[in-house]
């Protein structure tokens, strides 16, 4: 039987003006199961408000401490809430929900990771994660702006080869990290791309992936309400030989095929 | 959570039809549990009092373009647009597995005319492991059908009779919150020989994206549900009990015991949790459980014992 | 906060009328607001764009025995029913104060009978410091009355015709969401020479004491209100828009300045907190200062300019 | 003008299972002006529900400190998220709000206080009040048993005479603390009673009193929406000349003339 987790704050770290990281210690059942890709469902004031739990992409763990991050934008009340947030304070969580990033066949092909934004949680689990598979990482990390950029030590240190890409060029790659994408994927072997930010950028990824013909994965945020599949909140248009239907993003997602994604419904 | 004292019976009032049995008085709301599949790793199914399958209409149904769900303060909108698999989809993909239960399963239809109704409810007399029809009049997100026969007495008179002709399965018609009276529409589906009516589906509401100035439902409207409308829905059960015979399902923002308890001394013989199973997946057994432990307390032996007590001073 | 641009001009439509003027969108709701006089305390009544000052009736009224609230999921239930010092009392112990003000002072009235209605309109004709009536066909604390007249377009044109023949104050006539229909009721005021509508007022609810096994207002029912009714009043709101030509007045769980932009782009050319004073004091003015650093931020000249953008595609 | 305040919750304290004390840090302005039995209208959790403010006596003042303390028991959602608020959440203040205990005129006799229960709340902060006003006070706290007993030591540090009284007699006086105010009264030379806690405590006290030719005042709870005069939610029915009337708990109380409440009403 799956079941709801309780999440004890254990720390929170400001990286940015309106982006923190937040430590939960929970359980290890929890922390075992937990795919790249994968969310939990956060109940963030179990006492008071907001009604609906939060979806957020399971940004690392640590199986010896017992612990779970997460990193968040704050962008509404739920957010704002978990900003506030002091350590010592109970969370409740279901998890690890959805379908993350495949499993890949053997390959001596790298795995290209691209991260817009806030968009860049899920991947550094699902780098430590191919590196402990022994796979050959690159991770091309898109900000805005260099006070905006983040996250490149972290990913460092996962042993992966790390590109931060800047709009403005203030740090590192002058332009979109799908335009280094582009030029990376040109130049190496790549066996696949995993995708995680805005739906602009996903719906680039898919381009650029689909031109260069290499299988990509793209991790989608919809609404949700369940969060497992009953409500019918969350749905994708997902193309089939039919024509297209819907898919839920929190159980058949939120990761999906690139190619099989229809953008302008989502 | 199932016992003789949680039992709960709605009898088929005409002759030769069933009735519907309910292991304890807490079915899980159509349209918030699936077909139970999803719910059955969190919770055992066996342990629900029934469970009212998501909304099925005659063909399959893509549903309404997203975003179909916006939280609001202690509610939240939906516009699913009756996405289901369509009758013949349910039966051939559901039905197999919700048989292996034992819970009373029921099916919630909704029709664009009464002989859609008369044509679902005549394909389900036949089907084993169906135990009852949620006939709903009154679903907020579909074009035609949906509002304007729950809103319309001789119309929800209507459809009830010609359903129940058709079936000896308990009937229930699941009534809007969005009427003037709803004691009279109550009163319409009690005429047409329902067995009992449940309440409230959901209230139209709506909410406006002020960065892009624009409703953010596509379809502009939807149903509001959760905890914010409680007051109104234990209002409407208390309202049809005082003029209905006929069992009432009551429900609306149901997150506990506690609220549930609201809902049978209004006046309910059962109660439904929906958007509760969103924040809490075992919000049905949960809300079983406090009422077992309420009855307990109080030396109450059946849940009948409960249904009405706040009318009588 | 006032200047040019904030200022909200509702038309006298018959010959002979006032308009009224308001120095901003944001209106004290009436109930809400006792008689200016608290929250003066808490900030400068000359800030509000308006005043709806409590619900007056011909004769003092003592109103409902307690408890008069209850809380409930972001929302409460209110059963005060109406306690007023009457006509004559508000006009010899709080105009002179509210007359020190240059804010809109709105009149609400609520007669047991037209008659009731037409004698109020007179009386508050000539007195100086009135600057409009707000005619109360809706509300649902007292035993005759409210509801009955609200629900029913026919006596809703009647008594605002009767009303706007006896005034040259602007009427506003204010809504009831308890309704099927809330744009039949509003196409009659507009009918009836209403030169605005207000809406919503509360929604009928009730909450049961599970300890007692009875209702927790002593009336059983009470009217719901703050963010939890919030979908339901932008969504009638909405519809009204659609319907009729007079400008709405817009309320319903607006706690902050991006809820008044919701009702705004919804229709409403002006909007009342009602709830929302009681959890922030200052919530009025907090709240035309937001609309207008909004207003500000986007270029906007006139609140007008957001009236309904909702519906344009 | 009045404003809203913070608080910044500094220390909480378990008194027994479901009753606490917290410790707020707020500003000098709202310290300053406390009168004994004046409460505060507390926004518990601005950033999510319950939506309306909570009513809680002011407990004590510490001036040097700069904070405020209440006293409050664990009955439903509100006071739950405050026992399991954490030392530096903030929440916010209306306050002092309402009309307190009377200022009496000079008198050699003693101001009796009597508490039951919770009720006892806004007494500490009175006695504390009467003493450095120079008044022989008097306290009579009433709890069901021992080990609900609590605050002698509180009252006692005010300078005031303590009697504690349980109904169970396992600690103090065995009885109602009306009982034993019956006593003092017929004992001893009382100017005036001041009293809070349950309804039927403050009907008794009234009776009491009426009896002995005391005046005494009551606090009494009703429930608040505004708590400033505005939404009638609040009344008291008063007797008066013609009958009676309702007064608002929340600016013409809570504390009343006990002679004048009209207890089948409230
Ligand atoms: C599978 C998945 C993984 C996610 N992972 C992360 C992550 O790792 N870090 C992160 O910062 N954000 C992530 N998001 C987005 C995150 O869920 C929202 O930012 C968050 O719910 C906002 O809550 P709020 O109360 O602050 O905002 P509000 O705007 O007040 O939320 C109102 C409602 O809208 C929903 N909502 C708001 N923004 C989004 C969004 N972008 N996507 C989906 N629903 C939204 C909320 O869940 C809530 O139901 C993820 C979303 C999904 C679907
Ligand atoms: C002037 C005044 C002073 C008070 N001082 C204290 C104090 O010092 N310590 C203390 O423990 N309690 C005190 N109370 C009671 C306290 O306000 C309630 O216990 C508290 O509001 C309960 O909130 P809740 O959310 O936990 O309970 P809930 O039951 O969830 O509250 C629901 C609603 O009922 C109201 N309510 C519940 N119980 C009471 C009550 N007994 N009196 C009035 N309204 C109530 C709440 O304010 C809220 O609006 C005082 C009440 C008043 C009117
Ligand atoms: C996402 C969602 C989908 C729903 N779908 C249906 C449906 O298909 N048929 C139906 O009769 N009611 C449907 N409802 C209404 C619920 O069954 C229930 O009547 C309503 O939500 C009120 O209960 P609640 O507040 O406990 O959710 C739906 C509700 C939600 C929230
Ligand atoms: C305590 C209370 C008293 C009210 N009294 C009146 C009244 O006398 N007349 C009236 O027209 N509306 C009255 N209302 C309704 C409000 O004016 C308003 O229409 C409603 O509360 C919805 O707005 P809100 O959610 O911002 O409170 C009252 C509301 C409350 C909460
Ligand atoms: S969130 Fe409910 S189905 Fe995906
Ligand atoms: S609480 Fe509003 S008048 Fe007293």
């Amino acid at each position: 039987m799956k079941r709801e987790y309780t999440g004890n704050i254990i720390y929170q770290e400001q990286l940015l003006e309106d982006c923190y990281r937040m430590v939960l210690k929970t359980d290890a059942d929890l922390l075992q199961q937990a795919l790249p890709g994968q969310f939990v469902h956060l109940r963030i004031n179990p006492l008071g408000g907001p009604l609906l739990r939060r979806p957020f992409s399971i940004h690392s763990i640590d199986q010896e401490q017992g612990t779970l991050s997460l990193l968040y934008a704050v962008v509404g009340q739920g957010t704002r809430i978990m900003a506030a947030d002091l350590p010592g304070k109970t969370v409740t969580l279901l998890g690890p929900l959805g379908t993350g990033f495949p499993h890949l066949p053997p390959s001596t092909g790298e795995v290209v990771l691209v991260g817009g934004g806030l968009g860049t949680a899920p991947l550094l689990h699902t780098a430590s994660w191919l590196q402990t598979a022994g796979r050959k990482t690159r991770v091309i990390l898109g900000f805005p702006s260099q006070d905006r950029a983040m996250l490149a030590s972290d990913f460092t240190q996962t042993g992966a080869t790390v590109h931060m890409t800047t709009e403005d060029g203030s740090e590192g790659y002058h332009g979109y990290p799908t335009l280094l994408l582009h030029e990376v994927l040109a130049r190496e072997f790549v066996q696949a791309v995993f995708a995680c930010g805005p739906h602009a950028m996903l719906e680039n990824v898919a381009k650029v992936c689909g031109e260069a013909g290499i299988d990509a994965w793209i991790s989608m945020e919809e609404k949700m309400a369940c969060g497992i599949g009953a409500c019918l909140g969350c749905v994708v248009r997902i193309r089939d030989e039919m024509g297209s239907h819907y898919e839920k993003a929190c159980m058949d997602g939120p990761v999906f095929k690139a190619s099989e994604v229809i953008f302008n419904e989502a | 959570m199932k016992h003789k004292g949680l039992q709960v019976v709605i009898p088929g009032r005409r002759k030769g039809a069933r009735s519907l049995m309910l292991g304890n008085p807490v079915i899980a709301a159509s349209g918030t549990f699936g077909f139970g599949r999803e719910y059955g790793d969190y919770l055992d199914l066996n342990q629900l009092g029934g469970i009212a399958v998501k909304g099925l209409t005659p063909e399959p149904r893509e549903g309404n373009p997203i975003p179909r769900i916006v939280e609001t303060p202690m509610g939240m909108l939906n516009s699913i647009g009756l996405q289901n698999p369509g009758l013949e989809g349910f039966i051939k993909e559901e039905m197999p597995f919700l048989r292996t239960y034992e819970t009373a399963v029921i099916a919630n239809i909704s029709g664009n005319t009464v002989a859609e109704f008369t044509a679902m409810a005549t394909r389900l007399e036949s089907i084993p492991g169906i135990h009852g029809l949620e006939v709903n009049v009154s679903c907020p997100n579909i074009h035609r059908g949906g509002e304007v026969f729950a809103t319309n007495p001789e119309m929800v008179r209507t459809i009830t009779e010609e359903v129940v002709n058709v079936t000896t399965l308990p009937v229930i018609v699941k009534l809007s919150p969005n009427v003037t009276d709803i004691g009279l529409i109550a009163q319409s589906a009690e005429a047409g020989g329902a067995d009992a009516v449940s309440l409230i589906n959901t209230v139209l509401g709506m909410a406006i994206d002020i960065k892009t100035r624009q409703p953010v439902l596509k379809r502009v409207m939807g149903g509001l549900s959760g905890p914010a409308v409680k007051p109104i829905a234990l209002r409407q059960v208390w309202q049809v009990y005082q003029v209905v015979k006929i069992p009432i399902i009551g429900m609306g923002g149901i997150m506990t015991a506690e609220d549930a308890l609201e809902f049978l001394m209004a006046g309910a013989a059962a109660v439904s949790v929906g958007t509760g199973n969103f924040v809490n997946p075992t919000a049905c057994i949960d809300v079983a459980v406090g009422i077992n432990s309420y009855m307990e307390k109080h030396g109450l032996r059946r849940v009948s014992e409960l249904t009405g007590v706040a009318h009588e001073q």
